[in-house]
This record gives structure tokens, C-alpha cells and sequence, in this order.
């Protein structure tokens, strides 16, 4: 009997998509508990630069994927956040409460993101990239000239919170494992993570999401039915840099520092490269870009070595490797990594369907 | 003398031709006629090679056009003037002739304007107006001028009347009609518009579905009223 | 005023540099709607080519041919064998298949010829022109730069405007299908403009290594500039591309010798955010968007 | 749309996939982490080898050059293992690439100490790529010796970073001698900066303006990364300075050079230490224009410092050790200064590692560090470690660049920071290697 009830229960919960939603969320975050306590430190912080990674590629994937705007400037806004973070844990005694600092990355970041979605909004295509572009090269040099307060060239370092204790105490009695500085970062990482992308889903599902895909598809149509496009697409621009000032955020604390040079063009790059290796307009996919973008490089360059080249020849291997995996995956994957298995599977499904391209359905 | 064969084309599954056969003669209009969606277009965008046929043959002078790539067609003596008129906007009315000019198969003299301007006073006065500000008349004369600056033998001419007022469409077919007769120029017309089109054509077909349903001298189509209700919508 | 004169000079040799990238941009842009961001690293590679002769002791005008020859043929190449397939596909791939060429041709450059800078011969005296007891920074090779720029945009001109390659170009750019019915071999206009561009950006790292240092990250920063000049000026127009060149050039020039050399990158935003918000497709944009 | 609602379980999905593919990399938990009490054997020493991780740029913008220094210190451990290794132990020695990123450094030393275990850190390149690190270095407890940057801050605090050493002199007293010398030498001068914009032009300028603030006419500051510097040496020309001090790297050294020559500005030059390697500047400039400067060094007449004897000075002991060495155990290119950096960098770490003793800890290989002060070694002038100071060389001669050799003008001055006096002190100079071209150096305490 119990076992009906419990069934009827999900059933109910199954029903909305804002519940099936949380009940992801909360699978999802089973699962990081139980993998962030049984990989080593090392792992834990590879884990936590996904984390970041993840919560930046999901917001550019909704807006590249679901709204059609390109950016290539999201690791400006990722500095935005990170500097923010970094001037609030930067020589303080007493640090705010770590869910402040994080709102407050949030915060700035989305009246940047605002100021450059409502200048975006009205560009298109490569107009949006050139701008985009221009801002990721620009920000860095903002930082060098206040360097006063940004701390210039050197950047601010960032002086990583404790884990508080509840917290702590609260992992102890779920895993009986203590929490590490590294872990502690990991942890706040994937929380906001799922947090972002349980958000995100929600929205997607919701009216903006489909007024979102409506303005991607035909903006003329979609101003016909009374869309406004204009504020759709700056909407989407301020999700996406909210959900990059989280992931600068979380960056300062894992890299521990805000500087210039942590922020140069090919971050902004390889987040929208991250975008469609996974697969454009697929939540899932970008957690598989930002996975690629976290192991890929460290995977390459041990393998290097382990072939018997020296430290300059695998360090340059990774860069070769990754280049080719771009182009290798746009030429023979072109739906990206999750559409082209899913494609793959829906044809072993139902062999007469003609594959879907998310990208052309993204971007068309 | 253009001669279509068992002439088979698909989309996926969907066959758009089935096995169409008819010939077009020289110096004469031959209408091709049939509701939406019937294969007009698709009939002479695989005659002109921009798509690829399943099977049949298309020959003009003894040569077997099917399955060759379009940029060939001009050299062959086949032009093509598509829906929706195919003026670059953005380039002027001379260079879009020019460009017309540069596909013929003779090329050891230089290309005639002359005659092109003759025919067509207005693009004289116009020849270097930006081809975008021209109107939907004058655009279609220009397509039809590009079209003969190749000195083809078989014109190819996909809904002339589009968007034209009467007085155009009147205008343009006059020109047409002048055309097979004086030059002894092969037409092979697609036409929505049955009835004017047929006013001025030697030969009908008319297709449906993608299959050839009637084939005749044009006045006894016009005649069939049968046929008319069924077919042509008039 | 010998300062204001320096900096002026500077950012217009600069500038000319910008507008050749930029033209090279336009052009592949004008025929395949592709920015193509591995701009920069072809032009670095065909640099090296000519390093590479230059050093076997031969002269600078057989590395400088050799390398606008090895541009062409990469330039055709990489249309052919990797652009093709992504062509009239949605935009985000070119991009990103750009990107992935940019990082591969980096990586491969590293690798052959190592990351270390690498001293690059000018043809001409890099001694600034004395007039009057004052120096005057243009020099025998800036000179030479903005000439070749010139001589490279006329010569441009005459093909697209004069010849019937030329016009051949610019239809197949304009409308595909229409240029392949009047007897146009698309595909290879294509490959042809592809080629073209990768030359004329094969010039523009020539021209930027020439008495200055190269390695394989030296072209970097000119696509962020070269990009920004297209934009600025129209990514259509390869008149806008030169204006927008020399425009940026100038302007940053004078922001780094008067306001701040860090504030360089964040003026070109300016420059740009300003003129797009007043024409949101650039300087020289037509008034009709083609788009449907 | 099912997709995205279908996501969140999808992610599930990859989280566990991610998981089996990291356990399988990681190989379960290391049982001793850094935090180890036991009395087992000190991370990263094993029996027979010793593990040292060191980040630099390998790649990328900064790259050039600096890329030769851990092939440098390569060589030498090469040696050193070849003759036996440390008390019977062999030197390992992992670099990883960071491309001048502190985002990279910070993963890649991360994975040094967590994954590969590294017993200590050894010259690890950067200002800012190395700030990202060092507050986990030292909650760590890794040793961080002889990081490659002459930025005060990884030794004018030891309370708060205990386990980080400078090595070469850093930019303030660099500057400090400089003015000093500039003061007593051409005290009618009139003086432009040519700075790079961050620490080292920061802490230079601070050191200068300490002896001749008012001689300054002007600064002209470069962003690192922008190679146009027409704009800056036109500020400096138009403001009449006839003396520039250059605080700069090697390539903007040249820069500098060929822009003055367009703009036929010839004023007296001074490049700090870090931007004038002769050699490299030279092989630099060598293709310009009109044949002059191909026959004619162009750095022919520069002043500058040094603190370590360079690839120039083949007479010198050390120099001819370090050629020993690179002939024998080099790979490809030959021997610069860049190596020699990285040579005279892991010859101090196996002194050090000697003074530690027979079964070094990270914590003895510290407090040793703390003792070395004037121990033998390549460096002109001694080192400043003390339990109060972890500053690294304190001083070094200024000298006049004759064709690719430096021939001194001064003794090797020493200096500390802020009013600290300068003085003359030869003592170090004079030392020469010891015969086996290693270091014997007695357990310290």
C-alpha cells in the first residue's frame, strides 16, 4: 500500500515541471554528495572549476540556444562577478555570510548584463559578436586602470571562507567525512549549479522561456503576436549574466584571485565553444561541455607525458587537441555531443524520422 | 527543340515528377499549367539542373541536359529565369546584364546590350541605377533581358505575371510572344494564371501531382471545359 | 606637437594594418556570411613561411611573394576541405569551427616553430624622416605599409568592379542559386574569395611583423581590432572596413599616448558601442537590411 | 519543451558518469594527505626520489623566454641525479603549463600537490599567476621556494605566508640601486620611466623615486600584451627626459629600442635586470633595416644589472659549470641566461634539501631555508632568508653592456627594503662552485 502511495506521490510531483524540476535537482545533488566524497582532493577541486564552468555555459546556452543571441564576451561578465566576490573576501576579517557575497556577484553582474543586453538588443548576428568581443577585451583593462581598488595587474587575491558549521556538521552526519576547503568550494559550487540550472529549466519551461524560443525563431513573427522583442532578448541577456556573475563568483573562491589575466578573450571563447561541443539549447549538454573544458586539457597533457613527451610538447598537445575536437565535432557532429546520441538513438528508435538539429532549430 | 522523357524527381519520399514526358518545339510557347504544388517549378529547376532528376532525360539538340550541374545550362543554350523575378538587388541593372552576358556559349565576340536595350528602352535609361530600386515590371524585363544577353535557345520562364499589374503582364507576354517568333526562341512558360497564359501559348501541358494529366495545342485546352474546372481553375 | 604628430602617424600606419584584416574579414564575410577568426593565425602562419626563406639567406621580397602565395593556397584549402561543409549552415558553427581552426593552427605554429619571439625583417629603413631638425615617425616602412594597404584596396576594387571574375564574386555573394543559373561556378567564386581574403590577410601580418617581433600569439590582438574595424565600418562594405580601420588605428593610438595604455581595449569598446547604438550595422551599412 | 524538463535527471546521469571516470583517474584517496601527522615518510620523498612541481608559462604570450628557465633547472637536476641525486635520492622534477593564467595556475597546482604530491614547489613563474596559489601553498604547508618574480610580497611577511620564498632581488631594491646610481653618477639627468604597468613597475618606481624623485620628468606606463608603444617613447621624447629607465620585460626592451629608432630618439638607456638580456634583445634586434644594427649590438652602451654571472662572463666558474652541464644533460638550443636562472634556481634547492638533512620534511626544508643567508652559491650577492625575512638575493651590481659582455661599473651593491642603507659587499661574488659542481652543504641545526 505504502509503496502505491509513494508511487502516486512522484506521479503527482511528476506532474509540473517545476516539481519534476526539484525532484532533479535533489537526485542531482545525491549524486554530488556521493561523488564529491569519494574522489580525491584533486578531483574535488576539478569538480568545483566544472561547477563554475557549468553555471556559465548554462546561462549562455540559454541564451545562444533559446534566445539565438551570440556573446562572446561572457567571461567580461564571469570578471564582473569575480571582482565583486574578490572585493568583498579580499583582507577582510570578517567576511559576509557566503550566500550574500554570492547574491551581490549576482546583483552587479546583472546591472552590467542589463546595460549590455539593452545595447545587444538591438544588433544581430556578427554585430552582437564584434560588440560582445570588444567587451571581453575591454573589461580586463577597466581592473588594470582602477588599480587602486581592483588591485591592478596583480589582481585581489581572495581569501577562501571557512565552511560554516552547521554545514560542516551537516556533511559529517551524511557522509561522516569532514569538510575540506576544497570540498567546501565544490559543494557551494554544485549547490549553485543546481540551483542555476533548476531555475533556468523552470524558466525555460515557463512563459519567457517559449517567448524566448518564439523571438529565436522569427522575430518578425513573434512581433506580430505581440512579443516584445526587444525585451525578450534583454531578458535573456540578464538571466545569462546572472547566471555568469554566480560563476565568477565561485571562480574568485577556486582560483582564489581576481586578476586581469584570468579573464582573457579565450575564456569568453571556449564557454561558447563549450556551448556546442555539448550540444546548443540542451542544459545537459552544457554540463558535458563543461566537463570537456575541465578534464579535457589535464587528460591531454598527462597522456602526453605518459607517451614520453616533454613538458613543452604535452602542454602544447592540449591546445592542439582541443582545437581539433572543435572542429572535428562541428564537421562530424554538427548537433553537437547530446544531440547527435540523441539523434543516433531516436534513428535506432524509429528509423524513418530524419534526425533533428537542435542548431538549426536554435538558430533558424 | 527542347524533348523531356520520363523525367522523375523526389523529395524523400514524396515524388514531385513521375515520369513527365512532352516536348517543347522550337519558336513556340509552350505552357506548363496545373494547380500549386502540382511540379511546375520543380519541372524546370530539374530541367535547368538545380535539381537532380531520378531518372528520364532532357534533350536539346541532340544532348542530354538531365544531371548536369546548372552553372552548365547558359553554355548549353538553356536560360532560366526563375520565381520571384531573381534580380541581385545589389548590383546594378548593367552588371546584372553583364553577368547575364557571361554565361553564353559563344564567346568569341562581345556580348549584345544593343539588342537587350532595344528591346527594353527603360533599362537603357536605367543601366546604372542600383538594381534594388527598381520596380516589379521593370524587374522582370531586366531578368528577361539577362536572360537573353546568353543568347540561349530554350527560355525557361517561371511565373512572369507574379505580383505584376495587368498592364505588364500584358506587356511581358507580347515581348515573349514576339520573341519565339522572331528569333525562333524555345519558351517554355510556367503560369499559375491559365487563361492569359494560355491566350498566348502554341502548346499546353498541364500537370497534377506531379504527373502530366493533359497535353494539347493551347486553344483546345482552353477549350476543355472539363479539363478547365478540374485542372486550371477557370 | 612632434608627439601629437608621432601618435597621429602611428595610428595611421596602424590603422592601415586594420583595415587590410578588416577587408580580409569583409571579403570572406561578403561571400560565405562567415566570420572566419582563424583570420589571425593564417596570416601568422604565411608570416613564418616568409621568416623561414628569409632566414635560408634568400631576400625579403622572395619571402614576402612566398608568403602571399602560401596565403592563397591556405586560404583555398581550408574553403575547401573544412569551410564546405558548415557553408549555409546555421552561423554559431562557422564560428566555432573558426575558433577551432584558430586554436589548431596556433598549437601546430607552436609546435613547428616554437613559442619564442622571433625578429622579422623590414624591407625598408625603420629610420623615422628628418625635416627640419625634427623626426618625423614615418618611417621607409610605414610608408610601404600604407602604400601596399592602398595599391591592395584599388587593386580590390578594379577586380570587383571591372572584371568579370569580379562581378562573378560579388553575385555568387549576393544570391547563390541566381549566379549558378547564369553559368556562375559558385563554389569555386567561393574558394576564390576565401583565397583572396586569406592573402590580403596574409599582408596584413606581413606588414604588422615587418620590423617588430613575431610568435605565434603576435596576430592576436589584431583580430579582436581587425574584427571591431569591420564591424565598425559595416561588415558588408569593404569601404567601411577601411574607414573603420584607419578610424580605430587613430583613435587608439591617441587614447594610448594621451589617456592610458590599459584604456586602449576598453576605448575600441566605446568607439564601438557609440557607433553601433547610432547605426546598429555599422558606419556604411545600406539602408535596406537584406534580411527576410 | 521535453528536453528541458527532462534535464535535470539527465544531469544525474553525467554527474555519475563523471564520477567513475574520475575514480578511475584518481585511484581512491591518498591516505596521507598534506595534513599528515604520522611519522611516515614526508609527502612527495620517497626512498629514492624527491618530487618537485613548478609552474610556468609554456605557452601563450609569455612564454618566449621564460619557457627556457625550468629546462634550465631540468638540466641541472639531470646532473645532479646522474652524480648520485641528494643524500641517494633522485630529483623529480614536474612542471606544468599555466600560459600566464592564474585560473590555470591555480588547476595545475592544485593538481601538483594534490595529485602528483609534490614535496615542495620550486620557482614558480609569475606575479599574478603565482598570487593565486600562495595562500593555498601555505595552508598547505608545501614548501614554496624561489618563486620566479621580484614581487616584495612573497617575502616581507613570512608570519603570513611561512612557507613561500622570494629568490632574485626583488623590484624595489632594484629600483633603490638604480636611482641610488643614477643619483651619484648623473645627478643633472633628466629621467623618463618606461614602466610596465603592474608590480614590477609599481615596486621600481617606488625604489627610484626613494634617490631621485625630482630628476623624474616623466613616466610613460605599457600594458603588458600591447605591443605599440610608439605612443609612450613619443611621451617620453616630447617631455625631453635624456635618461629612461626601462623596468620592463626582454621583448618590450626591444620594442623600446626600435621605436626610439624611428623616432630618432637617443637618449642614455637603463633596462632593469629582467628586460635586458643581451643575447636575447640582440638576436631580437638583429635583422633591422639599413644593416646598422645587424653588425652593431643595439643594447651596445645600455645599462643595466646583474645578480647572477650571465652566459656572457665564459670565464666565470659558474658559467662554465652551467655549460658543463647543459652540454651534457641539455636538450635542444643552447645555454642562455634564461637557463641559467633556472640552473642557479635548483642549485639552491639542493642546498637546501642537503641543509635539510637526511630525511627532509617540508617543515625542516623551511626552517633550513631560514639558515641559509650566506651560503655558497651562484648568486653575487647573499641571500636575505632569516625566520623574519624570506626576501630572496639582496642586491647586484650595476654594469655597462660592451657588444654581448657586461663589464661592471660598481661592486655589488646590497640593500633591503625601504630606507635600509645600500652597501657595498663582494662577498658572495667571489665564490666559486665547488669542484663536483654540487652543492656539499651540512645538515643546518
Amino acid at each position: 500500500m505504502s509503496r502505491v502511495a509513494f508511487g502516486s506521490l512522484i506521479g503527482h510531483l511528476r506532474r509540473t515541471p517545476l516539481r519534476r524540476n526539484l525532484i532533479g535537482g535533489l537526485i542531482g545533488l545525491v549524486v554530488v554528495i556521493l561523488v564529491l566524497e569519494s574522489v580525491s582532493p584533486f578531483r574535488q577541486g576539478q569538480f568545483a572549476t566544472m561547477a563554475y564552468l557549468g553555471i556559465a555555459v548554462g546561462g549562455l546556452t540559454v541564451l545562444t540556444g533559446l534566445n539565438g543571441q551570440l556573446s562572446l564576451g561572457h567571461g567580461a561578465l564571469m570578471a564582473v562577478g569575480a571582482y565583486t566576490a574578490a572585493l568583498m573576501l579580499h583582507d577582510v576579517d570578517k567576511p559576509l555570510p557566503l550566500p550574500v557575497v554570492m547574491l551581490l556577484s549576482v546583483l552587479v553582474t546583472v546591472v552590467v548584463g542589463a546595460v549590455v543586453g539593452v545595447a545587444a538588443a538591438r544588433l544581430h548576428g556578427p554585430y552582437i559578436a564584434g560588440a560582445t568581443l570588444a567587451l571581453a577585451v575591454a573589461m580586463p583593462g577597466i581592473a588594470s586602470f582602477f588599480g587602486d581598488n581592483l588591485g591592478g595587474e596583480q589582481g585581489l587575491s581572495v581569501s577562501t571562507p571557512e565552511a560554516p558549521g552547521w554545514f560542516a556538521d551537516a556533511v559529517y552526519f551524511l557522509t561522516a567525512h569532514d569538510v575540506t576547503g576544497t570540498k567546501y568550494l565544490a559543494y557551494v559550487g554544485w549547490i549553485g549549479l543546481i540551483i542555476s540550472f533548476v531555475l533556468l529549466a523552470n524558466l525555460s519551461a515557463s512563459r519567457v522561456g517559449r517567448t524566448w524560443r518564439a523571438v529565436r525563431d522569427d522575430e518578425a513573427a513573434a512581433e506580430l503576436a505581440g512579443i516584445n522583442v526587444g525585451r525578450a532578448r534583454v531578458k535573456a541577456f540578464v538571466v545569462s549574466a546572472a547566471c555568469a556573475g554566480l560563476a565568477g563568483g565561485v571562480m574568485a573562491m577556486v582560483v582564489r584571485i581576481a586578476a586581469p589575466s584570468g579573464f582573457p578573450l579565450t575564456l569568453s571563447l571556449s564557454l561558447l565553444t563549450a556551448v556546442v561541443l555539448g550540444g546548443l539549447g540542451s542544459l545537459f549538454g552544457a554540463l558535458i561541455g563543461a566537463a570537456l573544458l575541465t578534464f579535457l586539457p589535464q587528460a591531454v597533457t598527462g597522456l602526453g607525458q605518459s607517451l614520453g613527451l616533454g613538458d613543452l610538447q604535452s602542454a602544447q598537445l592540449a591546445p592542439l587537441v582541443y582545437g581539433l575536437t572543435l572542429v572535428l565535432v562541428i564537421l562530424l557532429a554538427p548537433a553537437g555531443l547530446v544531440g547527435t546520441i540523441r539523434n543516433a538513438w531516436r534513428r535506432r528508435q524509429s528509423p524513418d524520422t530524419a534526425p533533428i538539429h537542435p542548431q538549426q532549430e536554435a538558430m533558424q | 527543340m527542347l524533348d523531356i522523357r520520363d523525367l522523375t524527381t523526389s523529395f524523400g519520399p514524396v515524388k514531385a515528377l513521375d515520369g513527365v514526358t512532352f516536348t517543347a518545339p522550337k519558336g513556340k510557347i509552350t505552357a506548363v499549367l496545373g494547380a500549386n504544388g502540382a511540379g511546375k517549378t520543380t519541372l524546370l529547376r530539374t530541367v535547368s539542373g538545380l535539381i537532380r532528376p531520378d531518372r528520364g532525360s532532357v534533350h536539346l539538340d541532340g544532348q542530354d541536359l538531365a544531371r548536369m550541374p546548372a552553372e552548365k545550362m547558359p553554355g548549353l543554350g538553356l536560360a532560366h529565369v526563375p520565381e520571384g523575378r531573381g534580380v541581385i538587388t545589389e548590383l546594378t541593372v548593367e552588371e546584372n546584364l553583364r553577368l547575364g552576358g557571361l554565361g553564353r556559349a559563344d564567346r568569341s565576340r562581345p556580348a549584345d546590350f544593343d539588342r537587350v536595350y532595344s528591346i527594353f528602352p527603360l533599362l537603357n535609361d536605367r543601366r546604372n541605377a542600383i538594381a534594388h530600386v527598381l520596380s516589379g515590371g521593370e524587374r522582370q524585363m531586366l531578368v528577361i533581358g539577362r536572360a537573353l544577353m546568353a543568347e540561349p535557345k530554350v527560355l525557361l520562364l517561371d511565373e512572369p505575371s507574379l505580383g505584376l499589374a495587368p498592364r505588364a503582364v500584358a506587356q511581358i507576354f507580347e515581348l515573349v510572344r514576339g520573341l519565339a517568333e522572331s528569333e525562333g526562341l524555345t519558351v517554355v512558360l510556367v503560369e499559375q494564371n491559365a487563361r492569359s497564359a494560355l491566350s498566348i501559348a502554341d502548346i499546353g501541358v498541364v500537370l497534377n501531382l506531379g504527373r502530366l494529366v493533359a497535353q494539347d495545342e493551347a486553344t483546345a485546352l482552353a477549350a476543355d471545359e472539363k479539363l478547365r474546372h478540374a485542372y486550371l481553375g477557370f | 606637437m612632434q608627439q601629437l604628430l608621432t601618435t597621429f602617424l602611428t595610428g595611421l600606419t596602424l590603422g592601415m594594418v586594420y583595415a587590410a584584416f578588416a577587408l580580409a574579414l569583409v571579403l570572406i564575410w561578403r561571400s560565405t556570411r562567415i566570420v572566419n577568426f582563424a583570420q589571425a593565425p593564417m596570416a601568422m602562419i604565411t608570416t613564418y613561411v616568409a621568416l623561414v626563406i628569409v632566414d635560408a639567406g634568400m631576400s625579403y621580397w622572395i619571402g614576402f611573394a612566398a608568403a602571399l602565395l602560401s596565403g592563397l593556397v591556405l586560404g583555398a584549402v581550408i574553403e575547401r576541405v573544412v569551410i564546405r561543409p558548415v557553408e549555409g549552415k546555421p552561423e554559431i558553427n562557422a564560428i566555432i569551427l573558426t575558433l577551432g581552426l584558430f586554436v589548431v593552427i596556433h598549437a601546430v605554429a607552436a609546435i613547428i616553430f616554437g613559442s619564442g619571439f622571433r625578429s622579422f625583417p623590414a624591407p625598408f629603413g625603420l629610420r623615422g624622416f628628418e625635416a627640419g631638425g625634427v623626426t618625423i615617425a614615418l618611417t621607409g616602412f610605414a610608408v610601404f605599409t600604407i602604400c601596399s594597404v592602398a595599391v591592395v584596396m584599388l587593386l580590390l576594387v578594379a577586380l570587383f568592379q571591372h572584371t568579370d571574375i569580379g562581378l562573378k564574386m560579388r553575385a555568387s555573394a549576393f544570391n547563390q542559386e541566381v549566379s549558378r543559373m547564369l553559368g556562375v561556378k559558385v563554389t569555386r567564386m567561393l574558394t576564390l574569395g576565401w583565397a583572396l581574403a586569406a592573402v590580403v590577410g596574409s599582408l596584413s601580418g606581413l606588414l604588422i611583423a615587418g620590423g617588430s617581433l613575431v610568435s605565434p600569439s603576435y596576430m592576436d590582438s589584431v583580430v579582436v581590432y581587425g574584427f571591431v574595424a569591420a564591424v565598425l565600418g559595416g561588415l558588408d562594405s569593404p569601404g567601411g572596413a577601411v574607414v573603420g580601420g584607419l578610424l580605430l588605428g587613430v583613435s587608439l593610438s591617441f587614447v594610448s599616448g594621451y589617456v592610458g595604455s590599459d584604456l586602449v581595449a576598453l576605448a575600441s569598446l566605446a568607439i564601438l558601442i557609440v557607433v553601433l547604438l547610432v547605426r546598429p550595422a555599422g558606419l556604411f551599412s545600406h539602408a535596406t537590411a537584406r534580411r527576410v | 519543451m521535453k528536453r528541458w524538463t527532462k534535464q535535470m535527471t539527465r544531469i544525474a546521469g553525467l554527474i555519475t558518469v563523471g564520477a567513475l571516470v574520475a575514480a578511475c583517474g584518481a585511484g581512491g584517496r591518498p591516505s596521507s594527505g598534506s595534513s599528515s601527522d604520522t611519522a611516515a615518510a614526508e609527502v612527495g620523498i620517497t626512498k629514492d626520489t624527491v618530487t618537485v612541481g613548478a609552474t610556468f608559462p609554456l605557452t601563450g604570450v609569455a612564454a618566449p623566454g621564460y619557457s627556457e628557465i625550468p629546462t634550465g633547472a631540468q638540466a641541472y637536476f639531470d646532473y645532479v641525479n646522474a652524480n648520485g641525486g641528494v643524500n641517494g635520492r633522485k630529483i623529480k622534477y614536474i612542471v606544468r603549463d599555466d600560459g600566464y593564467n592564474p585560473t590555470t595556475t591555480s588547476e595545475v597546482t592544485n593538481e601538483l600537490v594534490l595529485k602528483d604530491q609534490v614535496f615542495a614547489m620550486l620557482g614558480a613563474l609569475g606575479t599574478p599567476t603565482h598570487s593565486a596559489v600562495v595562500d593555498f601553498l601555505n595552508s598547505e604547508k608545501v614548501p614554496d621556494l624561489f618563486v620566479s618574480s621580484g614581487s616584495i610580497q612573497w617575502g616581507n611577511d613570512p608570519k603570513a605566508k611561512p612557507y613561500t620564498f622570494g629568490w632574485q632581488p626583488d623590484y624595489e631594491i632594484e629600483g633603490k640601486i638604480i636611482g641610488q646610481w643614477v643619483a651619484k653618477n648623473m645627478p643633472d639627468a633628466k629621467v623618463g620611466l618606461f614602466l610596465q604597468d603592474d608590480d614590477l613597475g609599481v615596486d621600481s618606481e617606488k625604489g627610484v623615486r626613494r634617490y631621485i624623485d625630482k630628476q623624474i620628468v616623466k613616466v610613460a606606463k605599457y600594458t603588458s600584451g600591447n605591443t605599440d608603444v610608439a605612443p609612450q617613447i613619443a611621451a617620453l621624447k616630447a617631455s625631453g627626459a635624456d635618461l629612461v629607465l626601462g623596468f620592463n620585460v626582454p621583448a618590450y626592451t626591444a620594442l623600446s629600442q626600435l621605436v626610439a629608432m624611428k623616432l630618432n630618439y637617443k637618449p642614455k638607456w637603463f633596462y632593469a635586470n629582467i628586460g635586458s638580456d643581451p643575447e636575447l634583445i640582440g638576436s631580437l634586434l638583429s635583422k633591422f633595416s639599413e644593416g646598422a644594427v645587424g653588425k652593431v649590438n643595439p643594447l651596445d652602451g645600455v645599462l643595466t644589472t646583474e645578480y647572477i654571472p650571465g652566459v656572457d662572463a665564459t670565464d666565470n666558474a659558474w658559467v662554465q659549470l652551467w655549460q658543463k652541464v647543459w652540454d651534457k644533460h641539455g636538450k635542444d638550443g643552447h645555454l642562455t641566461n634564461y637557463r641559467i636562472y633556472g640552473m642557479s634556481e635548483a642549485y639552491a634547492f639542493v642546498q637546501a634539501l642537503q641543509a635539510a638533512g637526511k630525511n627532509p620534511t617540508r617543515k625542516g626544508i623551511v626552517d633550513a631555508v631560514e639558515k641559509m643567508g650566506n651560503d655558497a652559491g651562484p648568486p653575487l650577492a647573499p641571500f636575505r632568508y632569516s625566520a623574519d625575512s624570506h626576501l630572496g638575493i639582496s642586491g647586484m651590481r650595476v654594469v655597462q653592456l660592451k657588444g654581448l659582455v657586461a663589464d661592471p661599473l660598481t661592486p655589488v651593491l646590497v640593500t633591503d627594503l625601504g630606507a635600509a642603507p645600500i652597501k657595498e659587499d663582494d662577498s658572495a661574488a667571489k665564490d666559486g662552485p665547488p669542484a663536483s659542481g654540487i652543492p656539499e652543504v651540512k645538515p643546518a641545526g
